[in-house]
C-alpha cells in the first residue's frame, strides 16, 4: 500500500485539519468532532441539512457543504459510519431552529447511527427527519431485505434538497423533495481495479487483468458480475439497461445524469463514457437536462466508474439548476 | 456465581486482548463478505475500553457494562458499534436487577437482553448470516445448562455454522449465495466475546 | 492495460466529444479539428487566450474555457503536442480582433508546434503572442539547455491571465502579467505510481512496492531520485525546500497554493498533504491567500501529487481572485 | 542517378514500412528516455502519407517531399513532426534546384537542407543525443563518397552512438546522466529514414 498520509490513526484528522486549511472561509470544525460545518451559518430561518457518513468518499460530504447544498457533514472513519455522538454534533451544528434532514445512505450501520442520532437529537427538542438513499440497482433479490445501497445519487440528493432548503422550504417539504429525488434517482456502476482501506493495508479484492466488475459497491462490496473488460459503449449501455429497468423510461422523457469517477479513473475515460451514453441516449430520445461529470462520491483509489440518472420534472429540474456555492461544487455563480 | 464490576472487567479486558490479537482476521472475515473494517472498528472501541476501565473504577457489573456500551457507541462506529453498545447498555439495565451473584440462568436473561436489542437495532433475526446467529444459540445454551463450557461449545459450532448460511442482512447480503462458505465477522466478534466469558467465569468466578 | 474505452485510435474524438455532449451550453467544437472552444464567443475587444497539449492532463486543457480562464484549448494525442494546423484553429476560434496570447509548457514538441502555429497565424494577419510556462523545479542543471518543463502551474497563468484579460486589458499587458505569474510560480512533484498511454499499453516506469519517485514529470518523465515512500509531512518539506530555493520566501510574504492530484490519488490524501504544507507554511509564517486543491493537471491515473506555490503581491492576487466560470474551475461567481 | 517522384514515393514507402516494424520497440526506446510516443507518432505520420500517396500522384521528388512534410507537421505532432516536417519542407525545396537526375553530392546538398532546418527549428546541435546527431554524419558521409553504402554504415554507427551521449535537448535531457546507455528514439527512427534511402537507391535508382 503506498498512500500519502502520516499517522494512519489520524487519518481522519488530519484530512478534517486539512480541508479547513484549504478551505478557510468556507469551511470550520466542530471542535473535538469530525464535524465540519459552514464557516458562516446560514440565516436562522433555513432547514439545515446534514449528511455524512465513512470517509475515503470525497469530495463526498464535505466538499458539499455550502450555498444550495449541506450545512454540516459528519466523517467517519474510512469506510465506517459515524458514531452517533458525532452525529448529534452535526445536527446540532446545522440547527438553526427549522429542523434539519439528516441524509443518509442505506447501510446497515449508517442507518443505526444517524437514527440513534436522531433520537439523541429530538430529545434535545430538535425537530429532525431523515431520508435514505438508496439508488444502487444493482442489489436486487426478494429474499433480501436489507435493501440497496446509497452511492452516488446521493450527491443529487444532496443538491436538490440543498436547493429547496435554501429557498426556504419548510422541514416536512425538503423531506418530500428529497424522497421525491430517491424515488426517481438509479445509479450503477463498474469498478477495474480495487482499492485499499489504509488500515487494513490490503486491497479489498482482486481482479484479474482483463476483468472488471458490474455493480461494485463505494465500499468495494462485491457487484453482480465479474466479466472480462468492456468497451466503454458496452459498459454504458449494461449500466443503462439496469438503469432502465426501473426508471422505465420512454421517449421524450428528461433526465439529469451524473458521470461519476470512483477514484482512480482518468477524466479523460468519464468523457469517453459519457460520449457512449449520450449517443445512447440520443437515440433512445430521452432528454438530458444536465450533465455532471467528475469525481463525486469516490472510493478511494479504486478504478471504475458508476453512472446515476434522475428523471426529472420541472420542479426536479428547476431545483437542480438552482445555485449552488460549495467546495467541491459549485453552479451558476 | 460472584459477578461483580472486577468480573466484569476481568471479561471486557479478556474480549479486548482477543480482539486485538485477531484484528486482522476479523478483518479478513470482512473483507471476504463485507467492506474489511470489522476488526479495525472493534479493536478501536476495545483499545478505548482498556484506557476507560484504567481511568475510572466501577461499582457494579451493570455499571462496567454501561461503560462498555458508551464506548461501543461512539468508538466503534459501522454496524456493530450500535449493535454492540445496545445489547451492552440492555445488558447493563437487566444486571442491575440481579445482584452480585448471580445463577447462569440469570445471566442468560442478562445475554437474552442483549440479544432482543440487537435484534431491535438491526430490524434482524436468527439465520441472516450475522451476530445474532451466535447470540441467540448461547442465550439458549446458558439457560439449559450451569455450565460454562456448554455454551462456548454451542458458541463455537454457532460462529462456525454461520459459514452455511446466505446473508440477508448486512452487507454481507449483497453477495446472496456468494456469502456462504464465509464465516461471519460479527459471529466470530461474538464468538470472542463468549470465549471470554467462559474464560472469566472459569478462572475468576467463585 | 484496464480503461474505459471504444476504440483507441478515436480516443481524443471520443473524450472531445464527450465533453461537449457533458457541457453544451459551455463549449462546442471546431468542426474536423481538435479545438473546444466557448459556445458563445466573448465579446470582441476581449484578448483571446488559448492553450493545449497532450491530451491526458483533463481537466487541462479544455476543462479551463469560460469566463476568466480560456477560449479555446487544442488537444493532441495522449501526452503528444498538437500540430500546428490545429493549434492555428484554435488561435483563428479565439481571436475577436485584440489579438491571442498562447500558453505554452515547456516542452520542444509544444514550443515547435504552437511557434509553428503563430507563424502561421501571424501570416494570416492574427496577433499572436506567446508565453511559456516552466515551473518545474525539479529539473536543474546548468550543462542543460532545454529548460525546466510546465507543469500545474500552468493553471495559475491561464487563471490571472484569463483576468486580466476578462478586464480588458490589452495582449502586451496579458502577456505581461503572464510572465510575471511564470517568473513567481514554481511546482514539483512526486509519483507514486506510472501511468500507461493508451497506444502503447504498458506503464511509462515502474516503482517497486516501496518506492516513489521526487520530481516526476506529468508525462511520466523521470524525475530527481527514487526514494521508499515518505510521509505526506516529508513530502511536503521536501518539495516546499526545492520550490523555496527558488522562490526565496520570507515571512511575510503572501503565496498561493495549488495542491494538484496526478490522477489516482485520492482527495482525501491531497488534503492531508495540504495538512502538512499549511503547517510548514504557518511555521515560516509565510501567508497563503488562495489554496486550490484537487485534480487540475493530471497524467492519466499517474497516482502521486504537484504542489505549486505563487508568489503573489497585490497585482497578482487581486486578478487571482477574480471570478471565473469554467467548465472545471469556478470562482466566486 | 535517376531520383525523381516515384524514386521519392519508394523512398518514403520503405520508411513506412520500417517504421510500421518497429513502432514498438521506437516507443519502447522513447519510454526508457521519454515519454514512449515516438513510435506511436511516427507510424500515425507514415501511415497518413501512405494514403496521401495511394490518393496523389506527383511531378517531382520536391512534391512527394512537400507532401511528406506537409504530413508530418499536421499528424505527427510531438517533437519529432515539426522537426521532420521542416527537414522535409527544406529538403523540398532544395530539390527544386536539381534535376530528376543528381549526384550522391547533390543528394548531400539536400540532406544538409534538412540538417539545417532541424537545427533551426530545435534550436539544437550535434552531440545532443538527439536526430541530429545521425543526419550530420550522414550530410557528411553523402559528400565523401558515392557509395550508398557508406553513408548507411555511417548512419548505422551514429545511430548506436547515440547511446553514449548524455542528452542535453528533448525529454531525456531531463534523465541527465542516466540517458547514457539507452540509444534515441529519434536517432533510431532517422536510421530507419537513411536505411530506407539507401535501399531505394539500390534497389530503384538507376
Ligand atoms: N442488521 C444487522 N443485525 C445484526 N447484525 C448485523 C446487522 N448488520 C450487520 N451485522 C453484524 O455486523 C457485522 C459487521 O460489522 P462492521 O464490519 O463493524 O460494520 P459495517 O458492516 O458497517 O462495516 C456483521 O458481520 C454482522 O455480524
Ligand atoms: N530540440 C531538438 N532538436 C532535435 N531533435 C530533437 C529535439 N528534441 C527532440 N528531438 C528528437 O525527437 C525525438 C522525440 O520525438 P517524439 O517522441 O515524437 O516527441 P516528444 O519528445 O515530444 O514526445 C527525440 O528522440 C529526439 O531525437
Ligand atoms: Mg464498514
Ligand atoms: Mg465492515
Ligand atoms: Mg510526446
Ligand atoms: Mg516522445
Amino acid at each position: 500500500m503506498k498512500k500519502i498520509l502520516n499517522d494512519i490513526d489520524q487519518l481522519v484528522e488530519d484530512m478534517l485539519n486539512g480541508m479547513v486549511a484549504a478551505h478557510p472561509n468556507e469551511l470550520k470544525r466542530v471542535p473535538n468532532t469530525t464535524v465540519l460545518t459552514r464557516k458562516k451559518s446560514p440565516e436562522s430561518g433555513k432547514v439545515g441539512l446534514v449528511s455524512g457518513g465513512g470517509s475515503g468518499h470525497e469530495p463526498a460530504h464535505a466538499g458539499f457543504i455550502g450555498d444550495g447544498m449541506l450545512d454540516a457533514a459528519v466523517a467517519g472513519e474510512v469506510f465506517t459510519s459515524p458514531t452517533p455522538d458525532q452525529v448529534l454534533e452535526g445536527i446540532k451544528a446545522a440547527d438553526t431552529g427549522k429542523g434539519v434532514l439528516l441524509i443518509i445512505k442505506n447501510y446497515t450501520g449508517d442507518v443505526m447511527n444517524f437514527e440513534m442520532a436522531a433520537e439523541l437529537a429530538e430529545a434535545e427538542g430538535i425537530n429532525v427527519k431523515s431520508v435514505i438513499v438508496n439508488d444502487d440497482v444493482a442489489v436486487e433479490d426478494s429474499s433480501f431485505t436489507t435493501g440497496r445501497r446509497g452511492i452516488a445519487g446521493t450527491v443529487l440528493v444532496h443538491k436538490i434538497a440543498g436547493a429547496a432548503a435554501m429557498r426556504g422550504a419548510e422541514l416536512e417539504e425538503v423531506k418530500l423533495v428529497a424522497e421525491k429525488v430517491i424515488k426517481q434517482v438509479k445509479s450503477m456502476g463498474v469498478s477495474l481495479s480495487p482499492c485499499t482501506v489504509p488500515a487494513s493495508g490490503k486491497p479489498g479484492y482482486s481482479l484479474g487483468d482483463n476483468e472488471m466488475e458490474i455493480g461494485t459497491g463505494i465500499h468495494g462490496e462485491p457487484g453482480i458480475e465479474r466479466t472480462s473488460i468492456m468497451t466503454a459503449q458496452e459498459i454504458a449501455s449494461t449500466l443503462f439497461e439496469k438503469i432502465n429497468h426501473d426508471l422505465d423510461l420512454a421517449s421524450g422523457d428528461r433526465v439529469s445524469l451524473l458521470v461519476n469517477g470512483l477514484g482512480a479513473t482518468p477524466l479523460m475515460e468519464l468523457y469517453i463514457l459519457n460520449n457512449s451514453l449520450s449517443a445512447l441516449l440520443k437515440e433512445k430520445q430521452i432528454i438530458v437536462v444536465d450533465t455532471i461529470i467528475g469525481e463525486w462520491m469516490t472510493s478511494l483509489e479504486m478504478s471504475g466508474a458508476s453512472i446515476t440518472l434522475l428523471k426529472v420534472d420541472d420542479e426536479l429540474e428547476d431545483l437542480l439548476l438552482e445555485k449552488a456555492d460549495t467546495v467541491a461544487f459549485k453552479r451558476g455563480v | 456465581m460472584k459477578f461483580g464490576a472486577d468480573e466484569a472487567v476481568a471479561w471486557l479486558i479478556a474480549f479486548q486482548g482477543k480482539v486485538s490479537e485477531n484484528k486482522t482476521y476479523l478483518t479478513e472475515l470482512d473483507q471476504a463478505i463485507g467492506d474489511g473494517d470489522h476488526g479495525i472498528n472493534l479493536a478501536r472501541g476495545v483499545k478505548e475500553l482498556a484506557n476507560v476501565f484504567e481511568a475510572s473504577s466501577f461499582e457494579s457489573a451493570s455499571d462496567v457494562l454501561k461503560a462498555a456500551s458508551m464506548t461501543f457507541i461512539s468508538k466503534v462506529g459501522g454496524a456493530s458499534g450500535p449493535l454492540y453498545g445496545s445489547a451492552f447498555l440492555k445488558m447493563s439495565m437487566k444486571w442491575k436487577e440481579v445482584d452480585k451473584d448471580i445463577t447462569m440462568s440469570e445471566l442468560a436473561s442478562i445475554l437474552q437482553e442483549g440479544e432482543e436489542s440487537i435484534k431491535a437495532r438491526g430490524k434482524a433475526d436468527v439465520g441472516e448470516k450475522t451476530m445474532l446467529d451466535v447470540w441467540h444459540p448461547v442465550v439458549q445454551a446458558c439457560s439449559e445448562s450451569d455450565d460454562a463450557d456448554h455454551f462456548l461449545q454451542v458458541a463455537k459450532e454457532a460462529m462456525e455454522g454461520t459459514k452455511e448460511i446466505r446473508a440477508t442482512k448486512g452487507r454481507a447480503a449483497y453477495l446472496g449465495d456468494r456469502s456462504i462458505g464465509h464465516i461471519d465477522a460479527g459471529a466470530m466478534s461474538s464468538y470472542y466475546l463468549f470465549e471470554a466469558l467462559n474464560e472469566t467465569i472459569k478462572e475468576k468466578v467463585v
